[in-house]
């Protein structure tokens, strides 16, 4: 194999699960469930998205290649949409912020019509 | 690998042993796993080669990979308790609905707890 | 000039180490909870955490096609993602440890 | 959870795993997949679409019961194996036909029917389950 | 969009020309195709064609790049010993007004650094966005502002 | 025997039950009327089976038959000789008696037709009982008596009392079938032989058989209850519930003398030991004892007769089972003799309660006027009950004492039981055959008279032939008597009794007897009431038994039930998983099937340890969650470790399917459990959580060790190596698992993909069918509601 | 067909050569026709009227088809085609001899008796919801089980026929049928879950699924596999199954509550095929394992057919005694597995078949009974006998069928295995099938007497208004069955003759192995 490619490739991989290791150790110390949603929903995906990267690579065929980048891709339109479901869910029935927040400006039950689904 | 089968089974059977339905359907659950990594070990265990052969290259393709047959008799066997563990959790569900307990001690209904004698007359 | 196969060899492990402590961590998370939430963002990252493993893994072996399985996983990862949050949404927050600022009653009325 | 963003991008989630499905479909023979996962794949998809759009779209979009569409995914893959009848040999036997296009040869086989089989089936059985108990949850 | 399916059909085209149908053939004869299109832009109006190309490529570079700041800031805030956090949530008045574009912005909102949107409004007005930093959230605004929401606006209208 | 020849006898045993198809029809038809033509069948019956009657005098055996059912080598053969023609002929000659007297019996009933048929068939039952060789068709036919004649004592089902008669019947008869069944069976065990008259003929000792005893308590079990012998007796007063035509047929001239009818059979086999000479006689004499004290309680005459039937089949046993020559040739007479005056006696009590609207002889009298020709019939049948001259009765009471006495304890015994029972029949007899007719008139109904021809010719017939049979003995001995006396003693023996009376004890005897009889009719009002009181006294007897035994039965079923099918799926489940761990555990300790000690851990690397823990952790996880959710979650890690470890194994297809069915597992019962409202653990107490865990350790640890063992043994691979060799080349796949599931196993994914589809289906109408009126689906589409 | 075959192969080795016979393909016809007919039926789900008119004519077909496979198995002795023509034991191969032919063909009939009464008995949404496709999905399960010749395939038609069965048993939510079917399904699901783990032990031990192969190779492994407690687990599983004592748990909690007709295929066909499956894994596959368990067997019979007349007795229900009636059968059938002699064996057989016909028929009248008195209880209806003396007929004769009475179709299996167990010496086991008989007589007689004999009580249903019912739907089933009941009650021989050659076949599998593999044993 191409040395330089495989130079990449670990460093890709080192990375890649680095990062989804910071991710993990996000989702442990952030305080609440939406700042732990930063951790997962950037690091955790950036992590996995560059491994797989990577795998596209190590292949040496382009299907691969292409199928891998298809997949990040998904990744980058899911992973935005999931944490928005899942924060709205959480906020929707009342899972409050941790004490550390300094401001919500999100109107409340009572003075919105909002689409809450259903 | 065959110590993480027994535990697999002895929480699966644990839990079938529980009085909630929905205890018994994680069981179920379980139990599906537990048994689908007993065939996998039944069959032998090989790492990490996989049973896909290079189409381009027929001949010299006799390789030893992992037994394939377990696997094809596991694929079809979690398909099959994937099916049963959906109807059985919506059973479940509609049993919760339509006797208002997932306790099986307060589901009497087919076998009601005053069972009446039968009439000793002629 | 390096081993490159060495190389390979090394971080693979590093890195296969690193997602096996995510993994534990995300666990503990999973575990731990507090919230309901807290469970289903756990469980989001474990499907990421595997995604990485899984290519990982095929990088290991060298048999790429395990691509494929990690695309798939991330599509139901989301799906499931998508199918807790509907859960939290429709359930509200009872049953977990934490206390709610809104109150039960709202919640109620909402899921209808 | 139907809310706009989730709403504006799931049609094309849904339209790109069906996509992602097919693929996993044909290519089972030779690597992993196959009708039962790309069927599975599919049904998310629908679920996905579902849950963002409500049922009505996709029950429209798949124009026919889904169930039905199962019936006619277990009819395929019957159908798959009765084909050998007309070449004398047992059921289920796997009969290949090339069919040159363009210089490739395009291969069509019963295995591939069945395996398409099992995909409808997949697909239907499973998208009947989701919606209805969206349905049902929404209720 | 027209011109995009013309740009397919060239890809085709070429496809069956060529007698494979692979991913990369298909590739190479879309960059044909659309190499043809450039050539004949002023007959076909094309040109709106390829400047919006040039827009949303830009607009995906700077996703590209947010993005990867955004792990990395995340990362290093997780892995600070004594995390300094003022977490909560802004409304944000939404420029963009089609359904496509708010979901854009959000999405993209929620990738980059210490950003997530939570919700719309049922007006879609507001953009309803928690942030890890709340510090400052003219500054956070006005970023967003310059940033995502003009380049889509740039590459969408 | 091989030769089966197409035979005349064969359609005459089936031809009642072909009229017996015919009979509703043809009442339809003819009204009561029809009973002229119905019996024809009998008639011609009895006609068919007289032209055999100078061959069996001759010492012929006749046999004839067909291969039934060659694969268990059972035939349809009959046997004819002295003791089945004589059965023969008398339930033929009085089965068309009987049907002509049900005619005028029941002549406006609305079921007459049914009533026809039912008699007929048991008439068709009870021929082929008699003539049977083969021991199941016997047996058959034995059954289809017991059947029949709980159809025809519930004949007149709206009463409680019929129902409950019927029932106990048929659990009385039917029970000692099974016991003959296993004797039947028992002796073709052991000789292996099938068929009477190669049994009779055959010689074996069955007596030395070290299974003599059970075959012996088998027929007896057959052949007491068939025969009503105390304390099984009570089903038979009790099926005087049955129109008074069946009572006549079934319980006096036939049905019940099935069972003397197998032990008169089997006695050359059977007989001769000290069991059958011990055991029948006591049953029998305590039968015959116990019949008539109960008989002379009574007040209805049925009930008289009936219990006057359950005596004299006692005696008939007791004779029986005495051994001595003349004591069988005895038996033969009375039983000839009592089938023709019971019958009458039967047929005269029910026309009494059909003219005179009662059968209590306290409520009836005078009639003697009035109903001359039953008056005349009733007088001689009693006559010969009595045992007096010249009736047949008579020959049969000095053949008795002849046969009984002897200046030996055990004779004498069984002679004064039978001078007493003997002496209270006389009672009853005459109690039932004067008393009515006598003193002054008072009967319930209005103008009684003699009726129908139909009415009276079954019971003038049967007093004529009392009479007859009598006073031709020496040609009713050489036809019947001798030919049956040698069939029951198994070796030629002639009858030569006759109504002219011979000096000597058997005379004194029966004067004894009469003089006996004589004293207690005078006092038969005071010895009633003496035996009310004793009964009283003794407040329990056999039928109360009956209900008290098919009560404690259901009772006692009722709580086994509840213990066995307690209704609470907990503890099936604790059942069912105890039970795997004995079918597992035990054999494997018991037969030595344990493993060989594991060698060391098989080698894993840390990532496949990590992955392992996890899952472990996940399970434990499931288990100790606080919440529901958590649960789920758990359940979602550990399948993610199984898929993971699917993968690092080499199974990407599974790993792929485990990831995608997990997710959706987990997807689901989200979905799922949105709705539901439930406590998420269980609480178990302490000691149950101990049996719980040890009931799941000990399964999982019996799994654990049979999977040891399994996978310590040399793995054939042949089938995976075939696989991989041809999956390409020509199944045309590289992935061989897929290649497996849709060609070379495709058969199995076929019915994997039903089960599928039909779950979809299941779980739809589990979804969408309810009682309670669902709530409208949300939809904006009118046309949704079809589409579902 | 055009093939761009690269590299030359040698077919023959992999495959089976010689083209199929036409006649073969019995042995999959009835398979085939219950899945395409499924399938063809759910496809026309909502077109309820339609339903019945593609349903009746294809169990007809089927019937048919079974007497065909049953003729070319009697003339041929046992058949086998290889699915996808793969050497035995690579490829998946059905064999079917007399014994699954003969099970087959009964089911077939029960079926069809099912599915007539059902255009009567299940209504609109009973069939928008699949009641006709569950039907034959079922009817493929338990053809798939009788006919296939691989163990980890009659897994899968158990399947197929579970999942049929939970979907009948569901069919009208009612909360006893959710209660049961919730009991049922569990309990059901773990007795196939240990069919699949002995099987995975059995794949382990093995390396083959192929029944002709393992039964080829078994002797061989006697001593050195722990083979007698895989055969307790298949005992276990197929006890289970069967609802042998005392694992019968599922059935008297289920039976009873879905509708009648329902039950009605239930008692005709679920349980008889853990008893076939039984007898192939311990007779055909582990004779030698079996002899080891045979006692065991033998008293699971005695306790199964004591337990169940018991239970019989002690209903109020008329549906739930036919339950334990089906139980008390099961204990009989046992008796002869454990007997394991040609003739016990036989009677097994042939009580399958006695059951499976007049359970079968003992619901459906069971149901219109209920339809003429107002109910199934005992203690609150009667007066059929009088209503519809046509009805109570036909009922008493199932009745004395079902007590072993003659001349009915029970009568002679319970005498072969009376005779067979005698022979041995089992006096006990004898003693307990004529123990049965007799409790069951008092049990069926009880109901009899109250629900038939007994006059109508005033007020009650029956005399509000006639129940008239239709004899095309509601009797022909009824009246065929019977007929079937009784024929086979005086002219036993063709049954008895087919159980002992089905008998023979299975104890002594030559046959059966020779037609899987004709060249006498594998490569
Ligand atoms: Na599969
Ligand atoms: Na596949």
């Amino acid at each position: 194999m191409d040395s330089f490619l495989a130079i990449i490739i670990a460093l890709m991989i080192v990375i890649g699960s680095a990062f989804t290791f910071v991710a993990a150790l996000g989702l442990i110390r952030l305080p609440d469930v939406y700042t732990r949603m930063h951790a997962a929903s950037k690091a955790g995906t950036v992590g996995s998205g560059v491994v797989l990267i990577a795998l596209g690579i190590e292949a040496g065929d382009t299907g691969t290649l292409t199928r891998a980048l298809a997949g990040v891709a998904f990744f980058l339109l899911t992973a935005p949409i999931s944490a928005h479901l899942l924060a709205k869910a959480s906020y929707a029935v009342g899972y409050r912020l941790s004490e550390l927040s300094v401001v919500d400006e999100m109107p409340k039950r009572g003075d919105r019509t909002n689409s809450t689904g259903e | 690998m065959t110590l993480l089968v027994g535990v697999f089974f002895a929480v699966a059977i644990y839990l079938f042993l529980s009085k909630h339905i929905i205890r018994i359907l994680l069981g179920a659950a379980i139990l599906g796993n537990a048994v689908n990594l007993l065939i996998f070990t039944s069959g032998r265990l090989t790492r990490e080669v996989p049973p896909i052969l290079s189409p381009d290259d027929p001949v010299s393709n006799v390789v030893i990979t992992a037994n394939p047959l377990p696997q094809a008799l596991i694929l079809t066997a979690i398909v099959i308790s994937f099916s049963f563990f959906a109807f059985l959790l919506v059973l479940g569900f509609r049993a919760y609905q339509e006797l208002e307990t997932d306790d099986t001690e307060e589901m009497r209904f087919a076998e009601p707890e005053d069972q009446e004698m039968p009439p000793l007359g002629y | 000039m390096i081993d490159t196969a060495a190389l390979l060899e090394a971080a693979i492990l590093v890195s296969l180490t690193l997602l096996c402590l995510s993994f534990v961590l995300t666990v503990f998370r999973v575990i731990r909870g507090p919230t309901l939430p807290d469970r289903i963002l756990a469980l989001d990252m474990l499907v990421a955490t595997a995604i990485g493993f899984i290519a990982v893994i095929g990088i290991k072996t060298g048999y790429t096609l395990y691509v494929d399985i990690a695309i798939a996983l991330g599509l139901v990862g989301f799906l499931a993602t998508v199918a807790f949050a509907r859960f939290v949404l429709a359930r509200g927050n009872t049953g977990d440890e934490e206390p709610s600022i809104a109150s039960s009653g709202e919640v109620e009325k909402k899921d209808g | 959870m139907r809310t706009l963003i989730f709403r504006t991008v799931a049609p094309y989630l849904s339209s790109l795993m069906v996509l992602f499905s097919v693929f996993v479909l044909l290519r089972g023979h030779n690597e992993p997949g196959g009708g039962f996962i790309g069927g599975l794949i599919a049904a998310s998809a629908f679920a996905i679409y579902g849950i963002a759009c409500g049922v009505s779209p996709v029950r429209r979009a798949l124009f026919f019961h889904p169930m039905a569409i199962a019936g006619s995914g277990l009819m395929m893959a019957s159908i798959a194996g009765l084909v050998s009848i007309l070449a004398g040999v047992p059921f289920m036997t796997g009969l290949w036909v090339y069919i040159p296009i363009f210089g490739e040869e395009l291969a069509l086989s019963t295995v591939l029917l069945f395996d398409v089989g099992v995909y409808f089936v997949v697909v239907g059985a499973i998208t009947s389950i989701a919606l209805a108990l969206e349905e049902r949850a929404t209720d | 969009m027209r011109l995009f399916l013309i740009n397919m059909l060239l890809a085709l085209t070429w496809a069956a020309v060529t007698g494979f149908f692979t991913i990369l053939n298909l590739a190479f004869g879309f960059f044909l195709g659309a190499f043809v299109l450039y050539l004949i832009r002023e007959q076909v109006g094309s040109v709106g064609y390829f400047s919006r190309a040039r827009r949303i490529a830009s607009l995906f570079v700077l996703f590209l790049y947010e993005l990867a700041m955004s792990a990395i800031r995340v990362a290093i805030m997780v892995l600070s010993p004594k995390m300094n956090l003022k977490p909560g949530i802004f409304a944000y008045r939404l420029e963009v007004d089609r359904d496509f574009e708010i979901t854009l912005l959000a999405n993209m909102i929620t990738l980059t650094p210490g950003t997530l949107s939570v919700d719309v409004s049922e007006d879609k007005k507001f953009l309803y966005v928690h942030a890890i930093d709340c510090s400052d959230l003219e500054a956070t605004r006005k970023d967003i502002a310059d940033g995502f929401e003009r380049k889509i606006l740039e590459a969408f209208r | 025997m091989n030769a089966y020849m197409p035979s005349t006898t064969f359609f005459v045993l089936l031809s009642p039950f072909i009229a017996a198809l015919f009979a509703p029809a043809l009442t339809r038809l003819f009204k009561h009327n029809a009973a002229w033509l119905l019996a024809i069948v009998p008639a011609a019956i009895f006609w068919h089976f007289s032209t055999f009657l100078p061959d069996v005098a001759n010492g012929e055996v006749v046999t004839g038959g067909y291969q039934w059912i060659p694969a268990f080598r059972v035939n349809f053969s009959w046997l004819i000789d002295g003791l089945s023609l004589t059965f023969a002929l008398l339930i033929s000659g009085i089965g068309a008696l009987i049907v002509l007297y049900s005619g005028g019996y029941l002549k406006s009933h609305p079921h007459l037709g049914r009533f026809f048929s039912f008699i007929l068939m048991f008439m068709g039952s009870m021929l082929g009982l008699v003539t049977s060789d083969s021991f199941l068709m016997f047996f058959v036919f034995w059954e289809l008596t017991s059947i029949t004649s709980f159809l025809l004592i519930g004949f007149d089902h709206k009463r409680e009392a019929s129902r409950r008669a019927a029932l106990q019947a048929l659990v009385v008869t039917g029970g000692g079938g099974l016991f003959l069944l296993a004797g039947l069976l028992l002796i073709w065990n052991v000789t292996g032989i099938s068929e009477m008259s190669l049994l009779l003929r055959s010689h074996t000792a069955l007596a030395d058989s070290p299974f003599y005893i059970a075959i012996f308590v088998l027929v007896l079990g057959g052949a007491f209850t068939k025969s009503a012998q105390f304390p099984l007796h009570f089903w038979l007063p009790n099926a005087m519930e049955a129109p008074t035509p069946v009572s006549a047929y079934l319980h006096s001239a036939t049905m019940v003398k099935a069972g003397v009818y197998l032990l008169m059979r089997l006695n050359p086999v059977l007989g001769d030991t000290v069991a059958w000479e011990t055991v029948l006689p006591i049953f029998g004499g305590t039968t015959l004892i116990v019949g008539t004290l109960l008989a002379i309680r009574q007040t209805d005459m049925k009930l008289m007769l009936a219990y006057t039937t359950v005596s004299s089949l006692g005696l008939l046993v007791m004779l029986t089972g005495f051994g001595s020559e003349k004591a069988v040739e005895a038996a033969v007479l009375y039983l000839v003799a009592h089938s023709m005056f019971k019958g009458a006696l039967f047929m005269v009590a029910g026309a009494i309660d059909h003219e005179a609207g009662s059968r209590d002889i306290t409520k009836v009298g005078g009639l003697m006027a009035s109903m001359p020709i039953i008056f005349a019939a009733a007088f001689a049948s009693a006559f010969s009950m009595a045992g007096l001259p010249p009736f047949f009765g008579f020959l049969a009471k000095e053949e008795i004492y002849a046969g009984l006495w002897h200046v030996e304890a055990w004779p004498l015994l069984l002679t004064l039981v039978a001078i007493v029972g003997n002496g209270l029949m006389f009672v009853i007899g005459f109690a039932v055959a004067l008393k009515p007719f006598l003193g002054e008139k008072k009967a319930p109904g209005d103008h009684p008279h003699d009726g129908p021809v139909l009415l009276w010719l079954g019971p003038a017939v049967l007093a004529i032939c009392s009479l007859v049979t009598a006073l031709f003995s020496e040609l009713t001995h050489h036809y019947i008597s001798s030919p049956m006396s040698t069939a029951v003693e198994g070796e030629a023996v002639s009858v030569h009794i006759s109504i002219i009376p011979h000096i000597g004890m058997p005379l004194y005897l029966s004067l004894v007897t009469i003089a006996f009889g004589v004293v207690a009719y005078r006092n038969v009002d005071r010895l009633r009431a003496a035996m009310t009181r004793l009964l009283d006294a003794i407040g329990w007897g056999p039928d109360q038994g009956f209900d008290q035994f098919i009560r404690g039965t259901v009772r006692l079923s009722f709580r086994v039930t509840q213990v066995v099918q307690p209704g609470r799926l907990e503890i099936y489940m604790k059942a069912t998983f105890i039970l795997l761990a004995i079918a597992v555990m035990v054999p494997m300790i018991v037969f030595d099937e344990l493993p060989a000690m594991p060698k060391m851990p098989e080698y894993l690397s840390l990532y496949e340890t990590a992955i392992m823990a996890i899952a472990a952790v996940g399970l434990l996880s499931v288990l100790y969650a606080k919440d529901r959710l958590t649960a789920i979650v758990s359940l979602g890690i550990q399948g993610f470790a199984v898929a993971l470890i699917f993968m690092l194994f080499g199974a990407p297809d599974l790993s792929f399917t485990q990831f995608m069915v997990e997710t959706l597992s987990v997807v689901i019962l989200a979905l799922v459990m949105t709705r539901l409202k439930l406590t998420p653990t269980d609480h178990r107490s302490v000691g149950k959580t101990a049996i719980d865990l040890i009931i799941s350790v000990v399964c999982a640890t019996a799994f654990v060790l049979l999977l040891l063992s399994v996978t310590q043994l040399p793995f054939d691979a042949s089938l995976s190596d075939f696989f991989t060799r041809y999956s390409l080349s020509i199944a045309h796949g590289a992935n061989i698992v897929n290649v497996i599931l849709v060609d070379f196993r495709g058969t199995d994914t076929w019915g994997e993909i039903a089960v599928v589809m039909v779950a979809g289906l299941a779980i739809l109408s589990l979804i969408r069918i309810r009682l309670r009126p669902a709530v409208p689906i949300a939809t904006n589409d009118p046309s949704e509601e079809e589409r579902r | 067909m055009a093939s761009s075959e690269k590299t030359p192969v040698d077919l023959s080795a992999a495959m089976i050569t010689e083209p199929a016979a036409l006649a073969d393909w019995l042995v999959i016809a009835p398979l085939v026709l219950c899945m395409v007919l499924g399938s063809l039926l759910l496809m026309v789900r909502k077109d309820t009227r339609l339903q019945p008119f593609i349903a009746i004519p294809g169990l007809a077909v089927l019937v048919l088809l079974d007497v065909g496979l049953l003729v070319h198995v009697i003339v041929n002795g046992p058949v086998t085609m290889t699915m996808g023509r793969w050497l035995p034991p690579f490829g998946i191969s059905f064999t079917v001899d007399i014994l699954g032919a003969l099970l087959c063909l009964t089911a077939g009939i029960a079926a069809f008796a099912g599915g007539l009464y059902g255009a009567g008995d299940v209504n609109d949404s009973g069939r928008r919801y699949g009641f006709y496709p569950f039907l034959f999905l079922m009817m493929a399960g338990v053809s798939g089980a009788f006919l296939t010749g691989d163990i980890f395939n009659l897994y899968v038609w158990f399947e197929v026929l579970l999942i049929s069965s939970f979907g009948l048993l569901i069919l009208g939510s009612e909360r006893g049928q959710i209660d049961g079917a919730t009991k049922y399904a569990f309990l059901n699901l773990v007795a196939t879950t240990l069919f699949l783990i002995a099987t995975g032990y059995l794949y382990g031990i093995f390396g083959t699924l192929n029944m002709a192969d393992i039964a080829q190779k078994a002797p061989a492994m006697t001593d050195k596999a722990p083979l007698v407690t895989l055969v307790s687990l298949y005992l276990l599983a197929f006890g289970m199954k069967a609802a042998a004592f005392p694992a019968n748990f599922w059935l008297p909690a289920s039976y009873h509550t879905p509708r009648v007709v329902v039950s009605a295929l239930f008692a005709g066909l679920l349980t008889k095929v853990g008893v076939y499956a039984l007898m192939r894994v311990t007779l055909m596959l582990f004779p030698a394992e079996r002899d080891v368990l045979g006692f065991v067997i033998a008293i699971i019979a005695a306790a199964t057919m004591i337990i169940g007349a018991m239970g019989a007795l002690a209903q109020t229900d008329f549906r739930r005694l036919l339950g334990y009636l089906v139980i008390s059968g099961i204990g009989i059938m046992f008796a002869g597995i454990a007997l394991a002699s040609p003739s016990g064996v036989a009677g097994t057989i042939f009580y399958a078949v006695h059951s499976m016909i007049v359970m079968t028929a003992l619901y459906l009248a069971s149901g219109l009974a209920a339809r003429a008195a107002g109910g199934f209880s005992i203690a609150s209806s009667s007066g059929v006998y009088s209503s519809h003396v046509f009805l109570a007929a036909i009922t008493l004769m199932l009745f004395f069928a079902v007590s072993g009475l003659p001349p009915f179709s029970g009568f002679w299996p319970k005498v072969i295995l009376v005779k067979a167990s005698l022979d041995v010496g089992a006096w006990w086991l004898a003693g307990a099938i004529l123990l049965s008989g007799f409790l069951t007589t008092i049990a069926v007689g009880r109901v009899w007497i109250l629900s038939y004999w007994r006059p109508a009580m005033t007020g009650g249903p029956a005399q509000d208004e006639a129940v008239t019912l239709n004899p095309l739907v509601d009797y022909l089933p009824l009246v065929l069955l019977t007929a079937l009941v009784v024929i086979v009650g005086i002219f036993p021989q063709q049954i008895l003759e087919l159980s002992q050659t089905g008998s023979d076949q299975v104890l002594n599998p030559v046959d059966y192995i020779r037609s899987v593999f004709p060249q006498g044993g594998e490569q």
